[in-house]
């Protein structure tokens, strides 16, 4: 198994920390991972994104040339990464920011209304933790539990209160698509 | 133009500004560019952009300009001038640019009294690399290099750059300005066109410090990031002229 | 006799730094609840008629993203 | 246990474990993560970090602490590393052993923060003045940013030589799961020639200058009699498929592993392609890629740069049969086009292949 | 009518009746003469010399002023030369004529102050980050100190290049008669891409930041074109004896002339040695060299270092029948011992000789 | 001892110095010496010898020594008080070396208060490669650079040093003396002692500014040479102490 | 009771800049004639017994070439 | 013919001007003429000195590695330079300074008492004109007007009234060996 993400948005809409969440769930199930932000001038205002390889073996190339799975959570990011996924590749659109339709028909499109669902947990910042669900439950890649884990590993101490949100904008995520486990 | 208050000035290009919302650069731009504009010297300017966010200044200012390695900007404006003693140069600097990397050459530049203008933006850290230490980093002030505040023991106390510079016989004028408020703004601009009209006239080096505010990097909205300026950044740096040859009269 | 003016925003300019709205002496620009095309709420004059014309809104924009015109009118 | 970390600040914590306590450098986008992390990481260590006024008063810096006989080291990018040369040249000539880091950006001049490789020459030819080299460790993964940094301190202090990590953006900025070194450095091999003081012996004096010729070749030679046992020993590289590989290709760092998996998907294809990375760019493992080549029909070097190490491969297995294929400016090579590449070189048809020298 | 002048002085008369006009440098033995007699010199040329606060601020202001459209130069040596690595990169980045003069010194670190060749990878590979070369011309005679000078600012402009001459102590402090060019430069090639304020035109940058790594990668496609073009046009070398020359010895600047003495003795002797010196370093002539070394049944490297350009002649003659000899840290061959050199490779017996490869 | 009034100080090796006649450089290197001897600090002083003149100062000094870059002194001895803090450190730099290719090192050293003693001396001209100009050189004074004597329209101004670091927080003290008769001597001795004094009580940094001569390369004789100092240098580089620290009392 | 020295010039150290001559208060130090190896008129005191030990050659000697030992006596 | 020469002394002995003279005065004389000067830290309180080499083809190795004739000024200069002389080569000795024995029996050697005659015109500094009158004399490399004229071409203003008195003691180095001419 190798699987191949690209996670993009506006910069602050948290997608090089919802990489490194799965990269870490990854490496805690002795998965071999490998993560790669944009950066630098990228960054300022403009979009940022970042590619997530999550194997069985070992990664020779980390690049991510030909995503299997893209989350899009901005315009921007729709046009640049949606031609570039593999043909069958899953597409993981945050609904809530992003009307525009899709012109390729050999993928497997996903809406989710992230900003939706966060808002009512509380607040849009937990958007990427919803649309990261939602991939878990349609994948399975990694579990929740590592995840969840790695939630508790990596989050900074000043957002620590935040983690039973975060839990829960996973969960809900999950539930689109099925039951949270 | 007799109806308008406030348009953009002609110096300027139409390519909106890459920086952060509610960065200082911004303003300070468009104060050159309106001096620039009232003087009428824009098609005479070669200006010389820095290392710092400001790196891009030659996409906005429409004039003719280089863009020099981190540090080097008033040597590079030495070469320009020393050909074309006839025109206006200046450089715009951060104060990682200037007062770090680039300090011999400020101070050399000045020491000569070469007859260029720089406009130089103490934001106390380095913006474009994402918030690190300067030498204009207040004592205590957190960065991402003295995440636990400036130690004093450890890595010094800031440079007042405008009182060093004030030292040497070849300025001709030097003032340190803010712009945090509209009152400000305004000096700073009158500061500024200061600086350019001695240039025309050829009486030494001049150099505006202007206090700006680095809101990314800092952590605060745009508007918070100047009460900071004002309560924290003026008791360390006075605001004021330093150096204004016969010819410039102190604080018209 | 005031002197008011035409305050204009440039919406896809506008960062929604909110530094004209801080400093707006009649506090009457807020950011609009819309975002443009670089995700920015930009700013609104919500209330063109209060406006003096003073032009400090347009003086600490950093992105130069007003402009205004004069119209003189009696106090 | 392993932990996730990105490439630069595993150099940073590799060289904490290594014994390193103090650090001297100055921000450059993208290595500036370096920096940051030892500003938390050293003082924590009981060890120094200081941001230097700019790149030369850091290799300076460096100059004295190694001197003093510190573990010690200094990082950058491009540029920074160009203002370091002279520094460098100083510390190679005065046998100061220090870890420099480069973490590769595209030039020339301010250029961009993309990855690139085009310091290689730089790295591998002394960009300072005089004649001197130093051991380029080039890792490919963030697991060989950790041990070639904890080598690179070895080596430095073996053979009393700076020694360069020379990485590139994308290394730098990645996270990979590594394994920290159990033991941690805590003694440092004896340095007898430091000067740390001359109570209870001669003085120590840490000097480059010799104005008298005859001395200052002697010196030289004594640095080439250095160069040349390294020379001998120390050249490493990693290879691929290599046995019966009609196609050898070569590529360090990053790319290699890009290349790698062309290397892999060609293989697929029914393509003998193979691979030489080589971990020590100075030494060139010149000797193992001449064994590999010596079977194959033609070498492709991929490189992120116009061509820089090619000229070691041209000198390791002659002028002949090497092929190039690089990207420039940040852009970085796909393992598409290197399998094209490599496709092209195998003169492909319909599924049959047939190797011709250049 | 010939002068008798000295070589850094030759350089800097030369320059002005190139049309220079701005020097700016810092001193550094053994070429600040150079410094020293433009001090006078441009002054009555109306010219502007400046005594710059240290090499990197020569180099940026050598930036500048080519930017503004000037000719331009600046010289130092060996330790200066580093410093001035970051500032190289950009001018040939941001592709501005100008003139580099390094009298090289013996190094690495301080060094010494006596001639030596050790800076020749600094100066052919680009001692600066990124993909760029410039060209690199290797006077070996105080004549050619102003012949090259001249060309050195002819393809400067011609190529939008810095140009660098490599010279050596001896080069620099000894005195031979020369020929001055006859008609002063008095007018400067049109530079319409200068900054000279933008009346009249669109406004002109003078930059070298792409962020964009496509943008860059355009730019560095359009230098490596022109190092191509450069590469096939404007290599050099001058040969002397080698039709029929069992041994090809290969030496460049001062050391030619001194292998050219030993040639010619060993012509007298029997045995048929002939030269080829280089005089572009960068494009190295190999096409030239290759040609030469055909018929030749072994190549003898010789210069005032450790061994730099022997690979540039083991890239263009092969890897096998290359022999070094070299002195450094300010030693300076004799032509005895290259005569020495040429007799052990002719394995001379008794009068006869056979030329065996290494 | 109790017999001699004027012995050669053990922390001087018994190499001559390979000065020229009449040199400051050897007198200053004497008073450091007795000083060091003075303080008992011989053994646990480590010395960084710049690119000057006195490039050879490790061979004279009789403890740990590093010679350094040109201009880098400050650095390396920041690199050296790192690692060893309980150490005196200290740098012998020109006023080539210190106020022209080494300004941002020497600022900065003093704007961190690193705690090392900077022994300057300033000569007026670069001694070592033949007498150009300086930054200290003297406006009309004749270098092999200034051959029609520094222009300061073309060359600028000379530097004061001292006044210039005065500006900073680091500073612990600043002192200027001269060398040029033996009351002077005596105060130049008083001064460094302070300095290092005021290491060893970890304060700050230290500089002392020693005007001194070139009597080569300005083409006069020694004592000439100090009739010149005396008459031309004094009156731009004005002697006394510009810089103590609380704890340090002016001119004791 | 003044105190007198005893002064002692190294031949070989001294460099005959005169520094001491110009300064001696006494002036009592002149060059030698003759040359030392390094082809330098070595500094002599010509008249030892008005020499009252100050010491001010020693001090202004840049080479340290001058040792004094002090001898005391009655004035 | 090829001439190759070195002339030593200490700095301040004018061995780098008479070297200078020479080659000037080969090069009005349409000859080849090369001059290396010793340079650097050598000069400060040490040995100067400097290589000429006069030929009448191209010369291709300035270098002056076996000299046909060495001028010593001092001591240290015999010391280094007579062993390199080639056999038969001549050493021109001032015998004012220099009063060791020469060990070579395979030269010609000459002894100039030139700071005696230099003093007697006017100043030990013209001991380095004594000598190269000597040298001209015997051997006729360049002639004497040559070395005139150069003379003339190179002192600097500020020592142009010493003029006839160089003059003179090229002359009365000349005269040692014969008539001046
Ligand atoms: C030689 C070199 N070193 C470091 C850098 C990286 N760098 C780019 S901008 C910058 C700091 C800029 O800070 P400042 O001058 O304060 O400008 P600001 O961004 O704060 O406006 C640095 C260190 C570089 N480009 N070149
Ligand atoms: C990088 C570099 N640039 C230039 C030099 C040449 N150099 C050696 S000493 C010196 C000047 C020294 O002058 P100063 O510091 O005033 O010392 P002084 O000799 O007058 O005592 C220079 C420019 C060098 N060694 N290294
Ligand atoms: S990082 Fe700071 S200085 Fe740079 S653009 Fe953003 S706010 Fe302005
Ligand atoms: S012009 Fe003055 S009153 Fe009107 S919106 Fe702007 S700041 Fe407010
Ligand atoms: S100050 Fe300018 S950029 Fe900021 S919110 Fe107001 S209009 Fe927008
Ligand atoms: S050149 Fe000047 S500073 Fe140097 S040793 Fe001679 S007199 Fe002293
Ligand atoms: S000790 Fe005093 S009196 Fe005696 S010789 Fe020296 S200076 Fe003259
Ligand atoms: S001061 Fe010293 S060196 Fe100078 S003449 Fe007197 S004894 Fe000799
Ligand atoms: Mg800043
Ligand atoms: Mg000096």
């Amino acid at each position: 198994m190798t699987e191949k993400i690209i996670i993009a948005g506006f910069g602050g809409q948290g997608v090089l920390f919802t990489g490194q969440l799965l990269a870490y769930a990854g490496m805690m199930e002795g998965k071999h991972v490998s993560w790669i932000p944009s950066y630098g001038a990228e960054m300022r205002g403009g979009t940022a994104h970042c590619a997530v390889t999550i194997a069985d073996e070992e990664i020779s190339s980390p690049l991510v040339e030909e995503p299997g799975t893209v989350f899009v959570f901005n315009l921007p990011s729709l046009l640049k990464f949606a031609p570039r996924l593999k043909p069958g590749g899953m597409l993981l659109i945050n609904s809530s920011l992003v009307k525009q339709e899709v012109k390729r028909n050999d993928l497997r499109i996903y809406s989710v209304p992230a900003n939706q669902i966060a808002e009512k947990i509380k607040s849009a910042q937990l958007a990427n933790l919803v649309m990261l669900g939602a991939y878990l439950k349609l994948t399975g890649v990694v579990s929740f539990h590592s995840v969840a884990a790695s939630l508790e590993k990596t989050l900074p101490a000043r957002r620590r209160h935040l983690l039973p949100y975060n839990r829960q904008a996973l969960e809900e995520g999950m539930r689109l698509f099925g039951e949270p486990n | 133009m007799a109806n308008t208050l406030f348009v953009r000035p002609e110096t300027l290009t139409p390519d909106p500004f890459h920086y952060c919302p509610g960065c200082g650069h911004g303003i300070i731009h468009r104060l050159v560019a309106e001096v620039i504009d009232e003087l009428g010297v824009r098609e005479t300017t070669i200006g010389v952009a820095s290392v710092g966010c400001s790196v891009l200044a030659y996409k906005y200012f429409n004039f003719d300009m280089q863009q020099a390695a981190h540090g080097r900007a008033p040597a590079v404006a030495t070469g320009i001038k020393r050909v074309l003693p006839d025109r206006v140069v200046f450089t715009y600097q951060g104060d990682g640019d200037l007062a770090s990397i680039g300090l011999a050459e400020i101070v050399h530049a000045a020491a000569r009294g070469e007859k260029i203008t720089v406009i130089f933006v103490n934001n106390a850290n380095y913006g474009m690399t994402g918030g690190q230490m300067a030498p204009t980093t207040l004592p205590g002030q957190k960065t991402t290099t003295s995440p636990a505040g400036r130690s004093v023991d450890q890595a010094g106390y800031p440079i007042r750059v405008s009182e060093m510079l004030a030292t040497l016989d070849g300025p001709a004028y030097i003032a340190r300005v803010s712009i945090h408020n509209p009152p400000q703004i305004f000096k700073a601009k009158k500061a500024i066109r200061k600086a350019f009209e001695t240039q025309l006239r050829g009486t030494g080096f001049t150099l505006v410090e202007v206090l700006s505010s680095c809101p990314t990097n800092w952590g605060m909205k745009p508007a918070e990031a100047f009460s900071w300026l004002e309560k924290n950044m003026l008791p360390y740096f006075p605001l004021g002229e330093y150096k204004a040859a016969s010819g410039v009269s102190q604080d018209d | 006799m005031a002197r008011a003016g035409k305050v204009k925003i440039d919406r896809e300019r506008c960062k929604g730094c909110a530094l004209c709205s801080a400093f707006c002496p009649k506090k009457i620009i807020k950011p609009s609840g819309d975002v443009n095309s670089f995700g920015y709420h930009p700013a609104e004059v919500r209330d063109l008629k209060n406006c003096t014309g003073c032009g400090i809104c347009a003086l600490v924009c950093p992105d130069v993203a007003i402009i205004i015109t004069r119209k003189e009118e009696a106090a | 246990m392993k932990i996730l970390m990105k490439g630069n600040e595993a150099i940073g914590e590799a060289a904490v474990l290594a014994g390193c306590r103090y650090f001297f450098g100055y921000p450059i986008t993208p290595q500036t993560e370096l920096l940051e992390y030892l500003s938390r990481r050293l003082p924590e260590a009981g060890g120094v970090f200081l941001q230097a006024e700019s790149e030369i008063a850091a290799i300076n810096m460096v100059y004295g602490a190694a001197g003093a006989g510190a573990r010690v080291m200094t990082s950058s990018s491009g540029p920074g590393l160009s203002l370091k040369q002279e520094g460098i040249s100083f510390l190679a000539a005065a046998e100061l052993p220090c870890v420099i880091v480069n973490v590769m950006r595209g030039g020339p001049g301010l250029g961009g923060i993309q990855p690139s490789q085009a310091d290689y020459f730089q790295a591998t030819r002394g960009g300072g003045h005089g004649d001197y080299r130093l051991p380029v460790l080039a890792p490919a993964c963030v697991q060989e940013m950790v041990d070639l940094t904890v080598r690179a301190f070895t080596l430095a202090d073996q053979y009393r030589t700076p020694v360069m990590i020379l990485a590139d953006g994308l290394l730098g900025q990645m996270m990979e799961p590594v394994e920290l070194p159990a033991a941690p450095v805590n003694e440092l091999p004896a340095k007898p020639w430091a000067t740390t003081g001359c109570k209870g012996r001669q003085k120590n004096i840490i000097n480059t200058l010799y104005l008298n010729p005859e001395e200052l070749e002697a010196v030289n030679q004594r640095l080439q009699e250095k160069f040349a046992a390294i020379t001998k020993k120390e050249a490493r590289a990693e290879e691929y498929l290599v046995e019966n590989a009609d196609i050898i290709v070569v590529a360090f760092g990053i790319v290699a592993r890009i290349a790698k998996e062309a290397v892999k998907v060609a293989h697929a294809q029914g393509i003998r392609a193979g691979l030489v990375r080589p971990v020590t760019l100075w030494p060139f493992p010149e000797k193992i890629l001449a064994a590999a080549a010596a079977r194959a029909k033609a070498v492709l070097t991929v490189e992120m740069n116009a061509g820089q190490m090619i000229e070691d491969v041209r000198l390791a297995v002659g002028n002949e049969r090497v092929h190039f294929y690089g990207r420039m400016g940040g852009m970085v090579p796909t393992s598409k086009a290197i399998l094209e590449q490599i496709r092209k070189i195998g003169g492909i048809v319909r599924g049959k292949y047939a190797v011709r020298p250049a």
